[in-house]
């Protein structure tokens, strides 16, 4: 035992001016950041020419077996706890508000079948939405409004934010669980007009071509709280 | 039924039972439970233990109404949504059992039905994916980012502005403020009537020897420079101390030194005023 | 050397199967924490009768060449980018500040009247100029100091850089206005003794015979910004 320690030690002595300077680097900055990075940033913070995709390979193969994982969530780099420990650590966590059944399938559908109106959420679970509902949704910060659809009425869509993302440790929408098999049954068009043959749902910031950018005011929507919205008008 | 295959991660309080006797099948509803008719429905379609491909719209819009019938006997409040869905399956009923004719508008029974089947299908499959969704490591939950992160600093470096205009503006103030300022400085050589005043009262004081002005003036003020506008300045003011009975003056001849003193009298009142103040 | 190398290999792959699942929770642990932990904590987490110290002490080895650090405090474990690397959390920032009165009169007057002492500015604005406006002026990098004038005391004396003529957008310093434009642009008005005069002014380099060359050491004077002042911004 004592010398096998022995030899770690030289090793690592040795080891240290060989672990390529850029590693230490990249595995400083996941691990100091509030949250996941990416490319660019990281590349910005590297010597020249350092192949920044390469790098975090190696190094989410280094900590594949280890405690702390290296995953790409929303496009970006983040370090978070290997998901078998959870039971572990899940007695300290203060465990997040529970969503209701409806808020929770509210989500599901704008996940799914984002960009979403109201009235589209409505078709699809046969029931009216409470405004409480899509209110807790864009406090999660998980769903934001993105535009409003070119119909009558203008209604606002519904999308998601790289938060969701992040929270469902998703790298992105395409990864959602069981997408292929509601594509394959073609259950995910939804409401969409049959000239919008847009099969899959999609949180890219552009808007579609069925989409018109929201007005000033409308953010606040669901941002402000209820009373002061109602003094103001 | 139960609750338990609903897929959802949070069960409605159980607050209301309605048991349909009718024997067949032991119904145990919640209406409370449901979100609308459409879950309804499709909790009523898992009974019938097919694929919602091969379900019976009839036998399900049987169930629904006995459902809602029972409801209505019990006198629960039903949401209006139950009962336009009751009453648009009624209408579905009726076309599905009758021979087939064109429909108003435009939609045969058994499309009206496959769409209802679709929608239950589509209800279905978004619980599936939200289930689904939910099982997934949470951050927060099953996941935890760095508990202590270390935010990057920023170091502010100052990047300073200024015009071109500012710099001239700043320039042509100063240099013209300071100018004016020298001009006047040069003013102050002259003797004003108020300065002469001031010192003849305050260089005489109590003396009443005659004594002359050219004395005084040439102790006190020896600048060759300025000499003559003391003299004139000084001259005047004497003049007007005079007028006020406070001076008197005398010369000899024309140009002779002048001779000063003060009044006594007048001295006495100065000296009392200047008890009183 | 290649031996070194080909141990090393061994000693990885060997030590990856045989890494203790107590080091993935430990790490887990360590890395989720919102404080540092203490060995009872850690313990407490771990399967019975694991010898804490001994695991932190490999897990502290593990990191020891990593761009994060396993660490003591006050007692308490801790993981802590390595302070080599410190350089990486923070950020530089431009901060857009506008020159002061007194620091862009001050600047006028070293462009107009280079090369001039500080006791000339004064002479020139009628008031005490502080160190701490040439400072700012030297900090801008739009004034240096020249030399130091053959005169008793060996004033400094400042002129105008490069740096200075492109902020303000002059090809050369001879393009700044003199009296008759001031007056034509209305910036001078009035009467003005006979005697006033606007230098016509000159950057060149080479010192003027009343001046002589700096010291070494002269140039840290304006050059080393002070410690707090960047944070103070």
């Amino acid at each position: 035992m004592s010398n096998v320690a022995e030899m770690r030690v030289i090793v690592g002595d040795r080891e240290r001016p060989e672990r390529a300077e850029e590693l230490r680097i990249l595995e400083a900055l996941l691990f100091a950041a509030e949250e996941p990075l990416d490319e660019k940033t990281l590349a910005a913070r590297l010597p020249l020419g350092v192949d920044v995709r390469a790098l975090l390979a190696q190094l989410q193969n280094e900590y594949a077996s280890r405690g702390v994982n290296l995953v790409r969530v929303a496009g970006k780099w983040t370090l978070r706890t290997a998901a078998d420990l959870a039971w572990l650590l899940t007695r300290e966590a203060t465990v997040p508000r529970k969503l209701s059944r409806a808020a929770v399938e509210t989500l599901a559908i704008v996940a799914y079948h984002q960009p979403v109106t109201r009235a589209e959420i409505e078709d699809i679970r046969g029931v009216t939405t409470s405004k409480g509902t899509l209110d807790v949704l864009l406090e999660t910060g998980w769903v934001r409004l993105r535009g409003r659809r070119k119909a009558p009425g203008r209604p606002v869509t519904y999308g998601t934010t790289e938060g969701f993302l992040s929270h469902f440790g998703l790298e992105a929408l395409t990864d959602l669980p069981g997408l292929d098999e509601l594509k394959g049954s073609g259950l995910i068009e939804g409401a969409l007009p049959a000239d919008f043959n847009v099969p899959v749902p999609s949180d890219d910031p552009a808007l579609r071509e069925d989409e018109e950018p929201l007005e000033p005011g409308d953010l606040d929507l669901g941002l402000v709280p209820p009373q002061d919205r109602t003094e103001e008008g | 039924m139960s609750n338990e295959d609903l897929p959802a991660d949070e069960l409605p309080a159980q607050s209301e039972f309605v048991e349909l006797g009718s024997g067949e099948t032991a119904l145990v509803v919640d209406v409370e439970g449901f979100e609308g008719p459409l879950d309804l429905l499709l909790t009523l379609a898992r009974q019938q233990k097919v694929d919602l491909v091969k379900i019976s719209i009839l036998a399900l819009a049987d169930q629904y109404l006995t459902f809602i019938e029972a409801a209505r006997k019990l006198r629960l409040e039903l949401a209006a949504d139950y009962l336009v869905m009751a009453a648009w399956l009624a209408y579905l009923k009726s076309r599905l059992l009758l021979p087939e004719q064109p429909a108003p508008d435009g939609f045969s029974a058994e499309e009206m039905a496959n769409a209802l089947a679709q929608r239950l299908r589509r209800l279905e499959s978004i619980r599936q994916v939200a289930e689904q969704l939910l099982t997934r490591p949470q951050l927060g939950r099953e996941v935890f980012q760095r508990g202590q992160p270390e935010p990057i600093a920023e170091i502010k470096r100052p990047q300073w502005s200024a015009t071109l205009y500012d710099l001239l503006t700043a320039y042509a103030m100063r240099r013209q403020t300071k100018a004016r300022a020298y001009v006047r400085m040069s003013k102050r050589t002259v003797w004003s009537l108020a300065e002469a005043r001031e010192a003849i009262e305050r260089l005489i004081g109590r003396s009443f020897e005659w004594s002359t002005l050219d004395h005084y003036l040439l102790e006190y003020l020896v600048e060759p420079s300025q000499r003559t506008t003391v003299l004139a300045s000084s001259f005047a003011a004497t003049l007007e101390l005079v007028r006020e009975g406070r001076l008197e003056v005398h010369q000899h001849a024309a140009f002779a030194p002048l001779y000063i003193r003060a009044r006594a009298n007048a001295v006495e009142g100065a000296a009392a005023e200047a008890g009183n103040g």
